[in-house]
């Protein structure tokens, strides 16, 4: 009886069961949010609201985007993964050097997603099976290969030395001429995403793992196996925005992807993913991407010190949150 | 459901003596990485390294004093690093201006204090997160710190009793070391001997257990939260001192420093178990580590891999532990 | 459909194309971006302001974006650039490599650009000090001072930072100049302080600790020498015999430090204000397709004792460079050593 | 007819049993659960499992479950020796749980968690939700539930999430379907559905576990029963063979003469506590007084807002409206601690959700609300602090190895005998005790119910929530009933007969 009641107090609106997410309050309000930042930045600046600049930021929130669907997706099963912004420097480096030794874009790829795999196995055997607190796994994880990083390479970047046209066009150039590659991919991924969380029936037993651990399991459904899953996709999330962001850099840099995993944070946080797992939906996850993209773009073309950005976004979040906090009890 | 199967008390099995618990793992990680240093550099025993190593521990230990006991109430606070950079500029500018050590001090626990009641409003009475709420006023404060002022804030009224706050003995101790020691001293007798400690592991432990028994758990969280500010807020005015200039660009990455000590002494994350003296080798082995990897002139880029090596490892063999115990 | 987005997208590169492209060898760029990698430092705080100073001398402005160190949102924010269309883009990479597609990128969209700080594959100019030279004249000077001041032995710390090539080439140029004094000048240790103040503290302190004959601190920027300097204080010892070593100028720090530290005697000034204002110059010139040497160098000067106010004007509060003083240096043509030596 | 039955299970039968387990034996660190137990099922009957908490029922309903291991024994199902590895085995294996706790996500609908083990899908591994609605709303319709399959099921109230999980059971053509207290939040419409529902699993020859406390819903829908106690196996029956007194002597060996033990005499006229147009939003107009010396008993259905009351009137929910007076003064400001130290609190119904601090020691969980009497300064006098722990300790002969035992460790009668000693301690007048026994062995609960009942006598006023008739009746000196948030009845100890208090709680 206490566990029912305590879960019937996380309520909210969120009843993730069809496409009909589009018809929900969050994502309402998140989609006139970003209406709202349109319409001021068209005011402030004569350059927003151009064709060229609105797919620049597409292009550019992509790689929160597609690291933003794992890092939801293993929020959505309960737990955290703050690993991702290392491991994006992480997997450029076999990602270049295969390149620059074989010539060959998909081994290198290969052997990016290879040490993807790997992060995400560690991360979630750790998280998931052995049961040590997913913050501190992560956390843990974010230094090592952080380090790891900068003793491979000596603290200086790999530069792409086989100049495939392929790999540069990847994170650099655009389909048809109009929208980024990045934003293409992202939006293949988001989409397959979002059909998995709500038309497979792994995705419901991710939400179901967050939602109550206890009773997914009595369901028959393999609590640690799903926890694990979401990690390795998590992290093959992370090694696709890196691979991207690789092209989009030339090379490995040992600076990458610092700070990212707050980045992605705070956009599954703003989209109404919640800490504590089971709610919330990957468009709304997509919808904050935007908004944070949108805001980074349109202030930095007002006449405001960038640090403006890093405050502006602070409050955004604590409201964002706040917010979601309030409506989640008053409708339990 | 768990009265039926309710276990009986804990067996001493082979595994749970061998591990042990925590602490004495930590004791033992202790002395196997001092050992193990001063074998290869002997210099690691010499007096000045002893200070550094402490003066190190005190910058830590003072800040992880409150964090203990935040994590014990189940909440945390990533803002003190973001938050130490600011106290020291606020300090700085307020001495220069007053000319008045103890008014800049002031200031700067105040704008600690303050930061932490920020915080603890935020989570208690938002309702947010403390994980997401304090990363949200760090990234305030990182912001806030540079509007506030972009360039390092100098000290230009050299006064001598600023210099000692950060650089200055009393014998042969370092006086943040006694100021670390006191308020560490005065910690462990709250929490261990006091109402107010054994409340702070009641809030964490149960808030609602806690709010039914008549305690202020909101008060208790605030408490928590404004302590932890005015304790980062000593630690500002000790870097500052140290530093001798209101550097913005300080205090990088130390909350996770802080918070790791603190775990790696044993608290838990979700509330209402931990210990000082657990934190207080945590923050040992963090700052010897730290200290050894630069005496034995390694890599240090090891200085990131190792504590998360030992972090990870140290709460593995705590949930072997525990499951020794268990069983 | 297809042709007609090719074809509006032909028309756009066009229109670029021809903006980009002005007639006359008189005409001054209006709009220039400047893509900085690190806004709130004071070495780019004021390199900012080198550049808006001459911008608004000759009739143009600097809009700024910020990387914040962020390889990622460095790409973004010269892609921001880009689409409003700015006349030139003024570029301090976070790293060099990271730019690479970005330059070819910039080229496709027929968009000039200038690089500050550090040179970059593919690149047409870059504004940069020599970093090694830099480091060797302020070694000659510190061997200088060792010789007449510190029993002619040099033990140095060195507060370095590894993670950029420019701050590595300070260090070495610093050991190579001092040991043309010293031949047995040594680096005791050599540490990674982070570029900032307090990592730079906690290293030295405990580098300090091991190693106490160290006569002599070497910080790659004031931070680090400052760092390092605090840390010497704060184990109690005595400023006597210590000759600490800055390099940048960047603030207001090592000014105060001059003044007050009987130890800070010598600092490698950069200047931040003049390169700011040469990149300028450099910008102009691309814009007019005007023919550019691969390196236009900023001059350094090493600055012993009050040398400082030869160059600068410090009421309290602010400074200001004497442009003067400042363009008489004379830099050298080319770097002695630059990051290609360091592979 | 049971007699038949149960000589139909001895006798040899064609088809095989849907279960038979044998010999089964589990053991805990330094506790045996369960020791060679043999439980074996007819297709189509009911087959009542009981015992006292602790007899090893969830013990054995968990193996069944797959949630536990077997240490011992074997289990058939139709025949074969099996093995259930894990709660999604013993669903393939065609065995359906329904757990007392709910086991629903609440974030899900209804429609959702019906096919929740099992989502429908189409060729492709897409989950099929139209046919998900289209069955739900079938099965329900079948059943003669009145349920929104697209509501979250969070957003109703609890009897329905129960049946929600006892339609689950349906769904998933199980051959054995297991009920763990299954009518513990239903009212007495929802039990007779409830057992038409049962019969209807039987007709389709399911064979269902029945396990239970209640000894009349067990008289009413079981064929067989077996009844364990401290872990073993004591008996299987045909019910026709059992009455009320022999199933209760199998349940606890002994016979219990007087459950509810009356020393106290009449109640003082002091009004202890006096509640007064108090309205929240589940609340409506309550008014009452409660002198000391006297138990107060609330009865009401599930929803009826006894909770909701406790809650309110000890300052831990707040009120829209009304006033509160303990022993003449009000309860100003409206929160916990002012409650307390006014002198009333309230012993919780849900005691690891809001009574236990689980990982602490016992002597903290018993000290907690008293702590400042042993303080000085802030100083607590732990010396002082052990032995008044101590006192109550052997007073109420609480069960733990040390005071610095975690009181996770203890079982549920000892943790209750702790959180009431944390209220004396503490000194209270006014103890709101919300559901007192729930998960309590009987052995325990008439300790408990003798406590209460010294607590009056000492003096105490009690306000006592309860669903439970038998305890109602037996300790209150006088009763209440509510009903959707009011106050719908109330009875002196003679009046009060379980029929007038059922009458009054059906609104």
């Amino acid at each position: 009886m206490p566990q029912s009641s305590s879960i019937a107090a996380r309520s909210g609106s969120q009843v993730t069961d069809t496409f009909a997410t589009l018809g929900r309050r969050q994502e309402i309000a998140l989609v006139l949010s970003i209406f709202a930042l349109i319409a001021f930045f068209s005011f402030t600046s004569d350059y927003f609201f151009t064709v060229r600049n609105l797919t620049n930021v597409l292009g550019q929130g992509s790689l929160v985007m597609i690291a933003g669907i794992g890092v939801a997706i293993v929020f959505m099963s309960g737990e955290v993964d703050i690993s991702v912004g290392s491991l994006q420097a992480a997997v450029a480096i076999p990602l270049i050097e295969v390149m620059n030794a074989t010539g060959n874009l998909w081994l290198g790829l290969a052997a990016a997603l290879l040490l993807g795999l790997i992060v995400g196995v560690i991360n979630g055997y750790l998280s998931a099976y052995v049961g040590i607190n997913s913050l501190i796994v992560t956390l843990g994880m974010l230094f090592i290969l952080r380090g790891g990083v900068y003793l491979y390479t000596g603290k200086t970047a790999i530069p792409d030395d086989a100049y495939l046209e392929s790999f540069f066009v990847i994170g650099n150039e655009r389909f048809l001429g109009v929208v980024p590659y990045p934003a293409l991919i992202a939006l293949i991924l988001l989409l397959g995403f979002m059909y998995v969380m709500s038309h497979r029936p792994f995705g419901r037993k991710v939400y179901a793992v967050g939602g109550n651990a206890e009773v997914a399991r009595l369901a028959g459904f393999p609590v640690k196996r799903v926890k694990f899953t979401c990690f390795i996709i998590s992290s093959v999330m992370a090694t696709i925005s890196g691979i991207l962001l690789a092209s989009r850099l030339g090379s490995a840099v040992h600076l990458a992807g610092i700070g990212f995993e707050f980045q992605v944070v705070a956009a599954v946080v703003l989209g109404g993913v919640s800490l504590s797992g089971g709610v919330g939906s990957l468009l709304g996850m997509a919808l904050g991407v935007l908004i944070l993209a949108f805001m980074s773009n349109g202030l930095g073309m007002l006449d405001l010190p960038t640090e403006w950005q890093l405050v502006i976004t602070g409050i955004i979040i604590i409201i964002a949150v706040a917010f979601d906090e309030m409506k989640r009890r008053r409708a339990g | 459901m768990v009265s039926e199967v309710s276990a009986p008390p804990k067996s001493a099995s082979l595994v749970g003596a061998l591990v042990g618990n925590n602490q004495i793992v930590l004791v033992a990680a202790l002395v196997v990485i001092c050992v193990g240093i001063s074998l290869a550099v002997p210099q690691f025993y010499s007096s000045a390294n002893i200070i550094a190593i402490l003066r190190q521990v005190a910058m830590v230990l003072i800040v992880a004093c409150g964090m203990t006991m935040l994590l014990i109430t189940a909440e945390v606070d990533l803002s003190v690093g973001a938050s130490l950079a600011f106290v020291g500029v606020v300090a700085m500018d307020v001495i220069n201006v007053t000319d008045s050590v103890f008014l800049g001090a002031l200031a700067g626990i105040a704008f600690g204090a303050l930061v932490g009641l920020v915080n603890g409003l935020i989570v208690t009475r938002l309702k947010v997160n403390s994980l997401i709420a304090t990363i949200g006023t760090m990234m305030i404060l990182q912001g806030g710190v540079f509007l506030y002022s972009r360039e390092a804030i100098q000290n230009h009224h050299h006064l001598p009793s600023f210099v000692d706050i950060g650089a200055g003995y009393v014998g042969p101790v370092p006086i943040p070391v006694i100021v670390a020691a006191v308020i560490f001293i005065a910690s462990y007798v709250v929490l261990r001997h006091t109402t107010l400690g054994r409340y702070l592991f009641a809030v964490g432990a149960n808030e609602k257990t806690a709010r039914l028994s008549g305690l202020r758990t909101t008060w208790l969280k605030l408490f928590a939260f404004v302590l932890t500010g005015a304790l980062v807020g000593v630690a500002g005015l000790i870097l500052g001192s140290l530093m001798n200039a209101g550097q913005p660009t300080a205090g990088r990455g130390f909350e996770l420093t802080v918070i790791a000590a603190v775990i790696l002494g044993g608290t838990s994350l979700s509330g209402g178990r931990g210990t000082l003296i657990g934190t207080l080798l945590g923050v040992f082995v963090l700052k010897v580590i730290d200290d050894g990897i630069i005496v034995l002139q390694w890599n240090q880029d090891l200085q990131m891999i190792v504590p998360g090596v030992v972090l990870i490892a140290a709460i593995y063999l705590d949930i072997l532990r525990r499951r020794a115990d268990a069983r | 459909m297809q042709k007609i987005l090719f074809a509006m997208l032909a028309a756009g590169t066009a229109l670029v194309a021809v903006s980009a492209v002005p007639a006359s060898a008189q005409d001054t760029p209006k709009r220039i971006g400047y893509v900085v990698n690190y806004a709130t430092h004071e070495w780019y705080q004021n390199v900012i302001k080198g550049m808006k100073d001459h911008a608004a001398e000759i009739g143009a402005t600097v809009e700024v974006k910020d990387a914040n160190l962020d390889v990622a949102k460095q790409v973004s924010a010269a892609e921001d650039f880009i689409a409003q269309g700015v006349d030139v883009l003024i570029l301090t990479p976070v790293n060099e490599e990271g730019v690479v597609p970005l330059l070819r990128r910039a080229k496709a969209a027929g968009m000039p650009v200038v690089l500050e700080g550090n040179p970059v594959k593919g690149m047409t100019t870059m504004v940069a000090i020599c970093d090694y030279d830099t480091g060797y004249d302020a070694g000659v000077a510190a061997g200088k001072y060792a010789k007449e001041n510190l029993g002619g032995v040099a033990k140095v710390m060195n507060v370095g930072l590894p993670l950029l090539s420019a701050t590595v080439l300070r260090s070495q140029g610093f050991m190579d100049g001092i040991q043309t004094e010293i031949p047995d000048a040594v680096m005791v240790h050599d540490l990674d302080g982070g570029g900032n103040p307090d990592r730079a503290l906690e290293v030295s302190t405990a580098a300090l600790a091991q190693n106490d004959d160290i006569n002599i601190i070497y910080g790659i920027n004031d931070s680090s020498s400052l760092g390092g300097l605090q840390a010497w204080k704060a184990a109690g010892k005595s400023q006597d015999g210590l000759l600490v070593v800055g390099t940048g100028g960047e603030g207001l720090a090592f000014i105060n430090a001059m003044e007050n530290e009987p130890s800070y005697r010598i600092e490698a000034a950069m200047f931040p204000e003049k390169n700011g204002y040469t990149a300028i110059d450099a910008a102009v010139k691309v814009f007019n397709n005007e023919e550019v040497p691969p390196h236009i160098v900023s001059p350094t000067a090493p600055m012993i004792g009050d040398e400082w106010s030869k160059y600068y004007d410090y009421d309290g509060t602010t400074r200001s460079i004497k442009w003067d003083a400042v363009n008489a240096l004379v830099p050298p043509a080319k770097c002695t050593k630059t990051a290609a030596d360091l592979k | 007819m049971p007699a038949e039955a149960a000589t139909a299970a001895v006798a040899e039968t064609a088809a095989p049993l849907p279960l038979e387990m044998t010999g089964i034996g589990k053991h805990f660190p330094g506790v045996i659960a369960l020791d060679n137990v043999d439980l074996s099922l007819e297709a189509g009957k009911v087959h009542a499992l009981m015992g006292e908490n602790g007899a090893g029922k969830s013990t054995l309903i968990k193996i069944l479950a797959g949630v536990y291991g077997k240490d011992t024994g074997t289990i058939r199902i139709a025949g074969r020796e099996t093995s259930i590895a894990s709660p999604g085995d013993a669903l393939r294996q065609g065995i359906k749980v329904v757990f007392q706790e709910i086991a629903l996500i609440s974030e899900f609908t209804v429609a959702e968690n019906i096919f929740l083990e099992q989502y429908p899908t189409g060729r492709s591994g897409s989950i099929n939700w139209k046919k998900i609605r289209q069955d739900a709303r079938a099965l329900f319709e079948r059943i003669g539930f009145d349920v929104d399959t697209n509501a979250r099921t969070g957003a109703l109230p609890i009897s329905q999430q129960q049946m929600v999980e006892i339609a689950r059971a349906l769904a998933h053509e199980a051959r054995i379907v297991v009920m763990d207290e299954p009518t513990s939040s239903l009212t007495p419409a929802e039990v007779a559905l409830l057992f038409t529902v049962i019969r209807r699993l039987t007709a389709l020859g399911i064979a269902v576990i029945y396990v239970s406390h209640k000894l009349d819903e067990v008289f009413e829908i079981a064929d067989t029963v077996t009844v364990l106690r401290d872990g073993r196996h004591i008996s299987t029956r045909p019910i026709g063979e059992h009455t009320h007194d022999t199933l209760i002597q199998d349940m606890i060996g002994r016979q219990i003469d007087d459950l509810f033990p009356r020393s106290r005499g009449q109640a003082s006229g002091k009004v202890a506590l006096s509640v007064k147009g108090v309205a929240t939003e589940k609340l409506r107009d309550v008014t009452f007084d409660v002198y000391a010396g006297e138990v107060l008993g609330f009865f009401g259905l599930m929803g009826a807002g006894r909770t909701e009351l406790a809650k309110a009137i000890v300052g831990f929910d707040p009120i829209d409206k009304g006033t509160i007076e303990i022993g003449g003064r009000p309860l100003h400001p409206h929160d916990t601690r002012t409650a307390v130290s006014l002198g009333i609190g309230l012993l919780t119904e849900d005691r690891k959700g809001e009574g236990l601090m689980l990982d602490l020691p016992v002597v903290y969980n018993l000290s907690l609300a008293a702590l400042g009497s042993f303080a000085r300064g802030g100083f607590i006098d732990e010396t002082a602090e052990r032995e008044a722990a101590q006192g109550y300790v052997d007073r109420f002969r609480i069960r733990t190895p040390s005071l610095f035992q975690e009181i996770k460790n203890l079982s549920g009668g000892n943790q209750q005998k702790v959180l009431l000693a944390r209220w004396l301690l503490r000194g209270l007048s006014v103890i709101v005790v919300d559901e007192p026994t729930r998960g309590i062995d009987v052995g325990a609960k008439q300790e408990i119910f003798a406590l209460i009942d010294q607590l009056a006598a000492d003096g105490h006023a009690i306000v006592m929530m309860t669903s439970e008739m038998p305890e109602l009746l037996g300790l209150s000196d006088r009763v209440m009933v509510m009903g959707e948030g009011r106050i719908t009845g109330s009875f002196s100890r003679d009046e009060a007969t379980q029929e007038k208090i059922l009458n009054a709680a059906i609104v």
